[in-house]
């Protein structure tokens, strides 16, 4: 996508969708597939094997069964929430893809206000997740919805602080500025603690292990989505893996210098590649930690929250604006 | 207490069936849980979904044929439940027993503990949500599970122990491979201790959650690990040694606060002392025979009564039954120790979460078959 | 700084947690992909019961005493003999397993006072009806002793 | 040894007549004592001070009357005690269900099996059975069985 190519603000903005809306639904049905991949290998088994070489059509083969299956109503549900929650689930999800800023000149549209959009849209999840349980008429989709709101209010506030750091240190909100600060040093170096505070709150923002309390299939069964079947499920599914290619691409760019090679030596290898080999790896390491550990209760991710994420991000954010007003 | 009261009254209370399927339930059983919020307020476990009728049909047919029900109440301690049968049966009739009996008895019945508690902490831990440590603790169990049936033929439901002895007896080989399963286990502890025991999310999930004290433990009749966790050494293999117990050297490990925490310690350690006792058996096993010869066909026991106590991996266990001279008992009892244990529940339960429900219910460790018969 | 040692003390066994995870991706694998590779069965596996072959007699020892029938627990073994002479054994002339109800205790073999039972090797055993899982062992070993001549000839003609 | 000291209690509250001691071990318990119906909860009672567990109750179905049977122990090696309760067909033992709380439970599959109801035990719904069993599956007139005895034919 060259400056050149791009006369027309219209075309580039269906072209953009036309892809995202390509990448994230094959970006989804592979991480589906890596993450089963790596849960096998950590536990010793090969994972799926049948479908596809080492089992990588195995997703497409599920998908397909999904969409092929009865959208099925329970009992006296709220209808139009019911089914508007899945889409509401995914919608703003596809919206982060218009700031990620892939490469040098691979942004969709490069915003001022770029990091912004993606954490306020990011925060519509929740509203779609409580509609979801809450139109199913489900108890345990009703505890699941309700847990979720509780945990949102734990994790946003760390996570925002923490992005704020950031920002203090580079006067701005774009992404792409964002990266090119980080041309040399990256951020996660210099801020280690945002960093890590950052990726603490991104897993709990996406409901993985060890924060899937909304989900906890041991206590609620599967929680909000309990009683979604087929496609409906399906959306819930592919919204959680596009989700976390979101909160590890701005992870990546926020801390991990974006298409920046470590400090400045790029290998000559495309900033693209650097920028999903920083990603995949974010990935790999979220589903790891998945892999690894038991859930949190949702009064302890509070107390870990309010004691701990949150009096931190602030004494870091106060540090740096110390030190960034006295250099 | 009082405060929980105060909302009891108000119609923020709901009930949520957890059960009869659900993913955490081990089994079937239903709880009704009265809920305000998410903490329990009153706790109603529903059992019997999976009643059999075993103590009938242990009334209508001789001793020998009640052989395999015997290892399908506790589906998980199988060859405990075959041995605790057999010890019953053995005491009514008068059965001398072979010395090498009593060792290949106490060997498979400790595999079986051990096999029965990698289950109970794979699970637990699935409850909890780490899903890991689940296939590491089958990946071990799978060893159990294999030298068991390179002597019995079967991998769950043994029917191993016979009047007398055992069905069959055991090689070099099996030897072999016990051997080098104590070898492996030894490993295996440090990474467990790492991957959970250590683990602080694991520690602030059981720490202090479900305590179940002596009082409460004697009132419920609760025993076992769950008993031995709040810092009571009652096992029956101490109390009431059989077979060769009391030649073995091995501890019984116990708890302080009764908490989820120290269940989990107790059995963990459990397990390692069965190790312990598998080596010291290994090493007296002594040659000879492994089953008696001249028992009869069809057993003519003395009439009376006979009550025969044994650990199985969930507590103690007892055979009851009441013999009037014919081939077959003429009422057969068996005390369960997840009855108990499970009992103990309605009291344990309100004032919780449902997420702590679910890790206090995975950390008592119940069997529900067991329980329904 | 009881705050900041729980802090890094929880996250260190947490770290320590992820390298015992990390350490198996570089184990091998465990698992046998089924219906491709196949693990060798015990030697004492109890699979359904067979009538065994004796090399002696070709066939098998039955004497038709019931004992089997009348040990099973779960009423799984059906018997049928007739005598050939007035006054004479019976001779077998129909034996009836149905597996959907065994219990695989094994009881029945080791009752057997001819040793003439003893356990299959089968444990693929798929059926649509319960009436795929009632085994006529007559008919079993029949077949066997078909399929052993066979085996015989052609190693004799090898030979 | 808190078994000697219940013993002992016992025998001055029952005299000595009701208490059978167990030599041999083949009943797993030191002793055991017959108690009349009315005074099961005192007996109770005192194995609750005692500070013992129940272990089981179980009934035992004869052609005469119904025997109620409980197991009582302690946290002691070999503390096994038995209290045996003759209890007519027609008649309603008390509930011991606020003295050891485990044996609500206990009592209901005794209920369950047997259909003996236990007067002060307020739960008597169905614990093993279905909700709607109208039948009592131990009872010797229940299915199959081999024999129906009376009581001394087997305890003389």
């Amino acid at each position: 996508m060259s400056e050149g190519l791009l006369g027309s603000e219209w075309f580039r903005l269906i072209l953009g969708l036309l892809i995202v809306l390509a990448f994230s639904q094959l970006n989804a049905l592979f991480l589906v597939w890596l993450e089963r991949k790596v849960a096998g290998h950590l536990q010793l088994r090969p994972g799926p094997m049948e479908v596809g070489p080492h089992g990588l059509l195995q997703t497409i083969a599920d998908g397909v069964k999904l969409v092929g299956k009865e959208l099925i109503l329970p009992f006296k549900a709220d209808r139009k929430l019911f089914f508007l929650a899945p889409v509401m689930v995914f919608m703003p999800v596809l919206v982060g893809f218009l700031v990620l800023p892939f490469s040098r000149g691979l942004i969709i549209r490069d915003m001022n206000v770029g990091v912004l959009l993606v954490f306020a849209f990011s925060t519509i999840t929740v509203l779609a997740i409580l509609t979801g349980g809450w139109a199913s008429n489900n108890k345990y989709a009703l505890l699941g919805a309700v847990r979720s709101v509780a945990q949102n209010v734990a994790y946003e506030i760390p996570l925002l602080l923490a992005v704020l750091s950031v920002v203090l240190v580079v006067h701005s909100l774009s992404f792409a500025k964002i990266v090119e600060y980080q041309k040399t040093v990256w951020f996660i170096f210099l801020q280690p603690l945002a960093g890590l505070i950052y990726l603490i709150a991104a897993t709990a923002e996406t409901n993985r292990a060890p924060f899937d309390i909304p989900e906890a299939e041991s206590e609620l069964v599967a929680g909000f989505h309990t009683e979604y079947s087929g496609m409906g499920f399906g959306l819930f599914f592919l919204a959680e893996y596009t989700n976390m290619f979101i909160v590890c691409a701005v992870a990546t760019s926020l801390f991990f210098g974006g298409w920046n090679g470590l400090f400045g030596i790029s290998l000559g290898i495309p900033g693209v590649f650097w920028f999903l080999l920083k990603t995949y790896f974010l990935i790999f390491v979220i589903m790891w930690v998945r892999w690894t550990f038991p859930r949190v209760r949702f009064d302890q991710l509070m107390n870990f929250s309010w004691k701990v994420m949150i009096p931190l991000s602030l004494a870091n954010i106060v540090i740096t604006a110390i030190v960034v007003k006295i250099i | 207490m009082a405060e929980l009261e105060k909302i009891e009254a108000s119609d923020r209370v709901y009930s949520l069936n957890l059960g009869p399927q659900h993913p955490s339930t081990h089994g079937v059983l239903r709880i009704v849980l009265d809920l305000d919020g998410e903490y329990i307020i009153k706790a109603d476990p529903v059992i019997g979904y999976g009643h059999r009728g075993h103590e009938k049909m242990g009334e209508n047919r001789p001793y020998k044929q009640f052989l395999p029900n015997t290892s399908r109440m506790d589906y998980l301690s199988g060859m405990l439940f075959n041995h605790g049968f057999v010890l019953a049966v053995e005491k009514l009739v008068g059965i001398k027993v072979p010395e090498r009996a009593k060792y290949i008895r106490v060997i498979a019945s400790e595999l079986n503990r051990i096999s029965s508690h990698l289950l109970w902490f794979g699970t637990y831990l699935m409850d909890l949500g780490g899903f890991t440590p689940f296939l590491y603790a089958f990946d071990d169990r799978e060893q159990i599970l294999d030298i068991l049936d390179s002597i019995t033929g079967s991998r769950l439901t043994y029917s191993y122990c016979r009047f007398g002895g055992v069905s069959r007896d055991v090689d070099l080989k099996f030897i072999e491979m016990t051997r080098a399963f104590l070898k492996r286990m030894e490993k295996r502890w440090a990474d467990y201790d790492s991957l959970v025991t250590k683990n602080v999310i694991f520690i602030h999930r059981t720490r202090d959650v479900g305590v179940i004290d002596r009082e409460l433990a004697r009132q419920y009749g609760v025993t076992g690990p769950n008993l031995r966790a709040c810092g009571v050494a009652f096992d029956v293999r101490r109390s009431e040694p059989y077979e060769v117990y009391d030649r073995l050297d091995f501890e019984i490990p116990t708890g302080t606060k009764g908490d989820a925490l120290d269940r989990y310690d107790v059995r963990f350690k459990e397990m390692q002392q069965s190790c312990r006792i598998i080596d010291q058996a290994l090493d007296q096993l002594p040659e000879g025979e492994f089953l008696t010869p001249k028992v009869p066909q069809k057993l003519g026991p003395p009439k009376g009564e006979v009550y025969t106590a044994f650990e199985s991996a969930r507590g103690l266990t007892a055979y009851y039954m009441v013999s009037d001279g014919s081939p077959g008992p003429y009422r057969c009892h068996i005390r369960v120790p997840s009855f108990g244990n499970l009992n103990a529940l309605n009291d344990v339960l309100p004032g919780t979460l449902v997420a702590d429900a679910i890790s206090i219910l995975g950390s008592i460790d119940v069997v529900i078959p067991e329980i329904d018969r | 700084m009881g705050y900041f040692k729980d802090i890094i003390d929880g996250g260190l066994s947490l770290i320590e947690g992820m390298g015992v995870t990390a350490r198996r991706l570089f184990q091998p694998l465990i698992t046998v992909q089924y219906p491709r590779k196949k693990i060798p069965l015990s030697s004492a596996y109890r699979g359904h019961i067979e009538l065994k072959i004796f090399e002696e007699t070709g066939t098998h020892k039955c004497i038709v005493c019931l004992n089997c029938e009348k040990t099973c627990p779960s009423g799984v073994i059906r018997v049928q003999g007739e005598k050939q002479k007035e006054k004479g054994p019976k001779t077998l002339t129909g034996y009836v397993i149905d597996f959907s109800k065994c219990s695989l205790c094994g009881l029945c073999v080791e009752i057997c006072p001819t040793s003439t039972l003893e356990y299959s090797r089968e444990y693929e055993l798929v059926g649509d009806t319960g009436a795929d899982c009632v085994f006529d062992l007559m008919l079993r070993l029949a077949k066997q002793v078909e399929q052993r001549e066979e085996k015989k000839k052609t190693q004799g003609i090898a030979a | 040894m808190k078994i000697h000291d219940i013993e002992a209690r016992m025998r001055g509250k029952f005299g000595d007549l009701p208490l059978k001691r167990d030599e041999t071990g083949v009943t797993g318990a030191s002793w055991s004592i017959a108690v009349p119906i009315g005074d099961l909860r005192d007996a109770a009672t005192e194995f609750n001070a005692a500070g013992f567990f129940l272990e089981s109750i179980t009934a035992l179905d004869f052609e005469d009357t119904f025997e109620l049977v409980y197991h009582f122990n302690c946290f002691e090696p070999g503390s096994r005690a038995v209290v045996r309760v003759l209890c007519g067909h027609d008649q309603v033992p008390p509930s011991i269900c606020d003295i050891f709380r485990g044996a609500a439970w206990l009592e209901r599959e005794v209920h369950d099996f047997f259909g003996i109801t236990f007067s002060g035990n307020v739960d008597m719904r169905a614990l093993l059975l279905p909700e709607d069993a109208d039948y009592y599956p131990l009872r010797k007139t229940f299915g199959k069985v081999g024999a129906y005895h009376k009581r001394e034919v087997i305890y003389g």
